[in-house]
Order: C-alpha cells, then structure tokens, then sequence
C-alpha cells in the first residue's frame, strides 16, 4: 500500500492524497487482519470519519482474514465490523492492482461501470 | 514540575506493526516511556500447531510483512534439526539469495522512513525509487514482491532457471551506484551529523544486558551475527564481512545498516553467478519426534524459532521469537534523558517494522495542548531546520 | 574456554542440580534442572559465560509444562538449553528478570498465554492479550476451547 | 562544504533530463512477469476432482461440494478468491502433472461483493450402483486405471471404469439389486459395498 506513494505508482497524479488523520480523509484503507484489540479501535476511527465514508479492504487478512481464521485473537471478519465497500484480494496485492481497484471503485460510484 | 503523559495512539495509515507508546514528559525531556503491544497478536503459535508442517511455513511467513523471509528460513532450519539433515547445495544458494534480497529492501525501506522522519522527504522518495528495482529482481526469482513462499522443510519450493538470472542480476548492480551516492550524501553531511550523533546511545554493556540484537547491536560494538559465528545456508563459500561500530548512537546505526546493504549485494551477485546445479529439496516424509532449534539473521537481527514435534505431522509447539521483541526493550535505555523532537527517530533507529513511532500524540496536562503524530514528526523536522539554519546552509 | 571446557565445567558445578544431561550436537547441549536451582545456572551461564540469553519457549505437554531457556555463546557457537519441568496444575518459578533485563517480557508473555507464574518479576502485567481476556483461559495450553461464543470460524461471508 | 552540493547539483540536472521515472499505468496496461503468482485457475478437462489440492491449502481456500443425485451426479470444486494467498501449493500438488490447478499471471481481481467472489468447476462423479454413494470422478478413477496399467484388472471398480471410458462396455445391463451374489461382483462399488459383496459367501 504504502508503495503506491512512491515515484514508480504516484497515485497523487490521481489526486488520490495519504490524509495524515481520519476527520479529513474520505476512503478508509483496511489492511491486516483485525484481532480484538484493534478491532475497538478500528470502529472508533470508522464513528470518527466524515459519513460519506468508503471503505476498501486491501490484502486477503483484511477481507476474510485469510491464514488466520481459527487464530484466537481474531473472531470476526471485517465486513461484520464496518461496512466495506470494494475488496482488492493479494497477498500483498501489487499496487497496479490497488490502483486499479480504486478506478473500478471510483467508476462504480460514479455509476459507469 | 507535573509530568504529563503522552500517549501514542495504535493507529495511522503509514504503520506496520501498530504500537502505543506513552511517553511521561517533565517539560522537553523524556522522564519515562512504556509500550503496549499486541495490537498485531494473531495467536501464530497456535495457529502453526493446527497447520501440518509444510503449511505452517506460509503462517509464519505472514509474521511481518518486511521480513517475511526469515521467519521460514529460521523454521525451515529448526525443523530440519530435528531429523538432523543437510540440505543439498542448490537450495542452501537459493536461500541464501532470497534471505539477502529481502535484507536490502527492507533496509531500503528503513532508511526511507527514518529520511521522512528527519525531513528529508527526497531521501525517502529517492530510497523507495531504488526499492522499487530489488523488489522487481525479487519478483523475477521468486515469483512476488514480498511473501515470497520460497520455502519448504527440506529445501526450496521453486527453482531459480537459468535464463532468469541475468535479468536479475541486471536489477540488483543496477542499484549499487545510486546506493553509493546515497552511502556518500549520508555519511558527509553535516546537518545528518549533528542531528544523529549522540542521541539514543545504547553502550555495549546495556545491549548486553538487554541481550540486543542484530543492527541494534552490532552499532554499539557487539560483533555478533549468526551468519559468521554459526554459518549456515551458503555464507561460509561467500566473502562478506560483518559490519560492526563503536559508539551506539543513532548515526552508527544508520551507518551500518548502509554498509550492510553493500556486504548483501556482494553476497547476493556470487550467489548468483556461481548457482551450483542439483536438484532443490529433500522431499521430508516423516518428522521423528523431538525438538529443533534453528535461528537466521533477519535484517533487525536474529529470528530464533523452536520446533518440537511429537511424530504426528503437525508441531506440537512452535516458539516464534522476532529480533523487535529483544530489541524494542532497549527504549528504555535510549529515549530516557533526550528531547521530545529527538524521540521519534531514537524509536526508529531499531527498526521496530519500520515507523511504529509514527503514532505519537502529545498531551498537556496543563495547558490540554495536543501534538499528534504528525506535530511530533513535523517537530523533528523543525529541529532539523533549526540545525540547518545554525549551520548557514539555508 | 573450548567446548569440552565449558561441558565439564556445566556437569562439575550443578552437578547436584542436574537430572539429565542431553548432548544432542557439536552445537546443542540440554540441560535439565531441577526449578529451584535455575536461578543459580542462569546467572551463572549468562554472567560468567557470557552468554546471551536468546528466549524461553514455555511447551504444554500432555504430563507436566516444561519451560525452556535457550542461551547461546557466540564465540564457540553453542546453545546451551535448560529445560525444567513444572506440575500441570499451580506452575511457578522463580523469575529472571532481575538476572538480566532481556527475560522481562518473555516472562510477562509464557505467564499470560501458559499460566506460569514468576515469583519477584518487577511488572507483572499483561503483555499481548486484551483487556477483555477472560483471567483463567491460557490459550497455549491443551485444553484450550473456544470462549467467545460470536467468533465465526467458517468463510462468515 | 561545497563538494556534497556540487554531486546533488549534477544528480538534480540529471534527473530532469532523464524520462520521468512513474509509469504510465492506467493507460499502458502492467504486463508482470511471466514467474508472478497471480491467480489458480482449474482447468476443465486435466483436473481429476481428486481433492489434493484442497487438503495441502494452508488457508483452506479450496472447497468441493458433492451432488449425488442419480440423474446428474457431479462434484463442484470451489476456489474461494477471497482466502487464497497465490502461494501455489495446490499448483505443487496437482496430480494430474500440475495442469489440473495453474497459477496464472492474473492480478487485477478487485470485486465489490465477497459472496460471488469464488470460482467453480463440475466434475462428473461415479456413483456406486447399489447404494448410490459417491465414489470418486470418472476422470479420477480413469486416472488411476491409467497409472497403474495392469494391476488395475485386480478391482473391477477401476477396470471397468477404465473399459467403459474407452466404450468397450456399455451400462451394466444386471440390474442394480442387491443379491450379495456373484453379479454384485462386477459392478462398480464403493468400498462399503465392495467388502459386503466379497466376504458374504450366502447368496441371500
């Protein structure tokens, strides 16, 4: 996730920007699978966010926590804590691929798809 | 003076492995620091008893995104000191190239971050840009950027065919001479000096103490690395040598960390070059019970795994121990006594999976003024003016 | 110190302490001991041996918990293992961390996951597990069963 | 003091110079390497609905669903996108010389709903001709007979299958009852009935 930041994927020619807290920011990027402690915290930053929020779980432990199902300290999947909306699958997915989840989203928002 | 405590909070988009760090603040300096961790706890110990062996190398690969190699390298070789068997040549190369690469990008990747925490955003886009070549030379040999799912109890899952290595090879010298511009620009500037020399001294006999490892260590005079004292995989038929400073302060390891990215280029081309022919795995059947210890010098130090097995196909229990868990400790011998704006980078100068201290929120008791971790960072990076500007660089 | 040394020198000073003595490898050697004396060894190996302490890996096993602590010397590129064996149902040892500083948290998390408690640890609180974790339930141990009644183990699509 | 400004000096020209070093994703479309992991995908014809790669998959991504009903009886395998870590092991375990199951060069799988995310394939499955009991594919026991060439003549599971692949033999023409007598010996079996069939001597 973090490459796409850098030189070779710049997504901010995309107008896509890392916003450095939740209150001015619009998408929430879900990566990791959510044990029970984060997982408090991760519903307290979704309250926190401006409401026409959208949620992209990126990477297979955010979107069925993938190799750690039967672990004890992750009971629940992700989309039964928030909403989620798009899901990019990898394991770490290639940046190409989260971009071009973020044009699919996009597109669908707008309607297009 | 009321102390105030700073909480830094679990949480921001850039972290890896998220930790909360308060800090108790007597005006500018740290009086104490206290971590809680375990934001990231999956359970891997017990999750690697339900998987059989060959499965549980991809459970322990996930441990860390970065260092997502050595966890198996380690297990691999504590599993095949149960049966106490050799693994043939082909493989002990083939790991070994993999275990280097991933050693780069992740120190690649460090010094991106601690270049964004000091201010020098160039550094971290210019290190992330050259990140980008090992990561494609690692796609081409292992098929991913980053889990690469090389590796299997007895040996190596795929083999690395001939015609990809030139390509490869291409990628990985392609990086040496902007890496000793970087080498160059680090180590001679001015600003890097005074800002990193001295602060966050952990002496030898601390690291000692606290049983440090890796970078950490070695930056303070502790000359020790399971790649020389117990070589294994193919690092005793390569030339390198270890890198080992004196004074321990944040600037020696930044230093040999740099140096140590040279030291894994060079094992990584004679690896590459002279690829010993032979098949690549051992194909295990059956693990006889006992227990198995093996351990491999990830890039933040030394990954220890212990396997004990009692005949069945799955590991009756699998102790996992990460260099950070050794070294994260050592904060707090190095951030008491030193200035708010000086914290972040003393807590990054272990690497803890690279900027778990980007999460710090300053809280006032007195005045109810908040820093978050942006402030902190911005502070640092004013700090870092500040010394420019007494050097009449601006 | 060569390695013959070091083994002779191991049987010769505990030898009342110790109850088997495993040589496994040129670079493997178990020691097991008996609880009350590990804090003796410990210091010993790690103060005058120099040793660093690399991890204590705490096991469940069927009859009795077994705790392991692996110290490795670097210089004749051994690992020394003391192994003791405690009873299943109240574990308890007295703990390291005032020995050396690097046995702090390994302590607070075999405590928190095995249940074995260390007798004169400094801060004994929880290291990994939640707030909300029930205080008798050790996830590591065998008869470990599902607490939380709304964890979804299967796809939960 | 002016040596380090003089090196940035040319390194800064030369960069401006240089192309820009972004790719131009959207627009050229990101070919990756040919060794990338990206995506399983069965392939119809070569999988024999032999299950190994669902028992070797760390994370249990590959499920199977058995239909039994006489009319169409067929085995669904389920590749769940949303579990899978491309780790290709399922790939390593295919033992229809790994063609079965390939890892393709796929990588752009974004979707916006986890429940359709899966792919399936049917297999036709052989169904034991007295109690009806899923065996295993056709293609699985054709497999076998194959493998093991003449030592397949021991179980007339498998060289019948195998006689009635290549249309030497048509549907068994003894009717499907149970008689525990010498006809229940040449009809396709599952194991149940294969060992009810052999040790009962009394011919009801």
């Amino acid at each position: 996730m973090l490459d796409c930041l850098t030189p070779r994927f710049d997504i901010e020619r995309f107008g896509m920007l890392l916003a450095p807290s939740i209150k001015h920011a619009d998408v929430l990027l879900v990566t990791g699978s959510c044990n029970r402690k984060s997982a408090i915290r991760l519903k307290r930053l979704y309250e926190q966010a401006p409401k026409p929020c959208v949620v992209v779980a990126i990477g297979e432990c955010s979107l069925s926590r993938g190799m750690f199902i039967h672990s004890y300290n992750c009971p629940i999947p992700l989309d039964k804590i928030i909403p989620v909306d798009a899901y990019i699958p990898g394991c770490p997915p290639k940046p190409e691929a989260i971009i071009s989840g973020a044009v699919k989203l996009i597109q669908k928002l707008k309607g297009t798809l | 003076m009321a102390k105030s405590i700073i909480p830094i909070g679990p949480y921001h988009p850039l972290q890896e492995e998220p930790e909360f760090f308060t800090l108790t603040v007597d005006g500018e300096t740290v009086v104490d620091i206290d971590v809680s961790i375990g934001y990231n706890h999956r359970g891997i110990e017990k999750l690697s008893e339900m998987k059989t062996f060959d499965q549980s190398t991809f459970v322990i690969e996930r441990i860390c995104g970065i260092c997502s190699t050595s966890h198996p390298f380690a297990y691999t070789r504590a599993v095949e000191d149960i049966i106490p068997v050799e693994v043939p040549d082909r493989a002990k190369y083939i790991r070994t190239i993999i275990g280097e690469g991933e050693r780069i990008h992740s120190h690649l990747l460090w010094l991106g971050l601690a270049g964004h925490f000091l201010g020098y955003n160039t550094v971290y886009m210019w290190v992330w840009k050259l990140r980008e070549e090992i990561l494609d030379a690692m796609e081409i040999l292992s098929g991913n950027r980053n889990n690469y799912a090389m590796f299997k109890p007895g040996g190596v899952r795929r083999d690395i065919n001939s015609e990809d290595i030139p390509p490869a090879l291409r990628k990985i010298e392609s990086i040496v001479p902007t890496l000793n511009k970087l080498k160059k620009a680090i180590i001679d500037d001015p600003v890097l000096h005074a800002r990193l020399k001295g602060i966050g001294i952990l002496t030898k006999e601390e690291a000692l103490d606290y049983c440090a490892l890796g970078p950490t260590s070695r930056a303070s005079g502790v000359a020790k690395d399971v790649r020389k004292d117990a070589p294994y995989g193919a690092y005793d038929q390569v030339q390198w040598d270890m890198i080992v400073t004196e004074n321990g302060d944040v600037f020696d390891k930044v230093v040999v960390r740099v140096l140590e990215m040279f030291e894994s280029v060079k094992i990584m081309k004679q690896c590459l070059e002279n690829l010993p022919p032979g098949e690549i795995d051992l194909n295990i059947k059956n693990i006889p019970p006992g227990e198995g210890i093996g351990a491999h010098e990830a890039p933040r130090g030394e990954t220890f795994h212990y396997v004990r097995s009692d005949g069945t196909n799955r590991p009756a229990r699998h102790k996992v121990r990460a260099p950070t868990f050794m070294n994260l400790p050592t904060f707090k011998a190095t951030v008491i006594g030193e200035t708010i704006s000086d914290a972040t980078i003393i807590l990054a100068s272990i690497d803890p999976c690279y900027c778990c201290t980007e999460r710090m929120s300053v809280m006032n008791c007195r005045g109810k003024k908040i820093y978050s971790g942006e402030d902190l960072v911005r502070l640092s990076q004013d700090k870092t003016k500040l010394i420019q500007k007494k050097m009449g660089l601006k | 110190m060569t390695r013959e040394e070091i083994v002779k020198d191991l049987k010769g000073r505990f030898k009342a302490d110790i109850i088997d003595f495993f040589d496994k490898s040129p670079k493997r050697v178990y020691m097991e001991i008996k609880p009350e004396s590990l804090v003796r060894c410990a210091s010993y190996i790690f103060k005058d041996l120099r040793a660093r302490f690399n991890i204590a890996s705490g096991v469940d096993t069927p009859t009795h918990i077994e705790i392991l602590y692996h110290f490795s010397l670097e210089y004749i590129n051994l690992l020394v293992t003391l192994r003791i064996k405690l009873e299943r149902d109240n574990p308890a040892v007295d703990s390291l961390a005032p020995v050396f500083k690097g046995a702090n948290w390994i302590e607070r998390e075999i405590h928190e996951i095995l249940g074995v408690d260390f007798k004169g640890h400094p801060d004994m609180r929880r290291l990994l597990l939640p707030d909300e974790w029930p205080a008798g339930v050790y996830p590591l141990r065998r008869d470990y069963t599902e607490w939380d009644k709304n964890a979804i183990r299967d796809r939960g699509v | 003091m002016k040596l380090p400004k003089i090196r940035e000096l040319t390194e800064a020209i030369k960069a401006l110079l240089s192309k820009p070093y972004t790719s131009k994703f959207p627009k050229k479309p990101h070919i990756p390497h040919p060794n990338f992991r990206g995506q399983p995908v069965y392939n119809e014809d070569k999988c024999v609905g032999c299950l190994a790669c669902e028992q070797v998959c760390p994370v249990e991504a590959i499920d199977h669903r058995d239909d039994a009903d006489p009319s169409n009886p067929k085995r669904i395998m389920i590749h769940y996108t949303d579990t899978c870590i491309f780790c290709g092991s399922c790939e390593a375990a295919c033992i229809a010389d790994k063609e079965g199951i390939k890892l393709s060069n796929e990588w752009d799988l974004a979707f916006f709903d986890r429940k359709t995310a899966q792919e399936t394939i049917e297999k036709e499955l052989q169904l034991c001709e007295i109690c009806g009991e899923p065996i295993a594919c056709k293609d699985h026991l054709k497999w076998i007979a194959e493998k093991i060439g003449e030592l397949s003549y021991s179980s007339p599971t498998l060289y019948f299958s195998h006689l009635k692949s290549l249309g030497i033999i048509d549907d068994n023409l003894i009717q499907a009852s149970r008689d525990y007598g010498r006809s229940d010996r040449v009809k396709i079996l599952c194991a149940r009935c294969r060992r009810e069939s052999t040790l009962t001597t009394s011919s009801r």
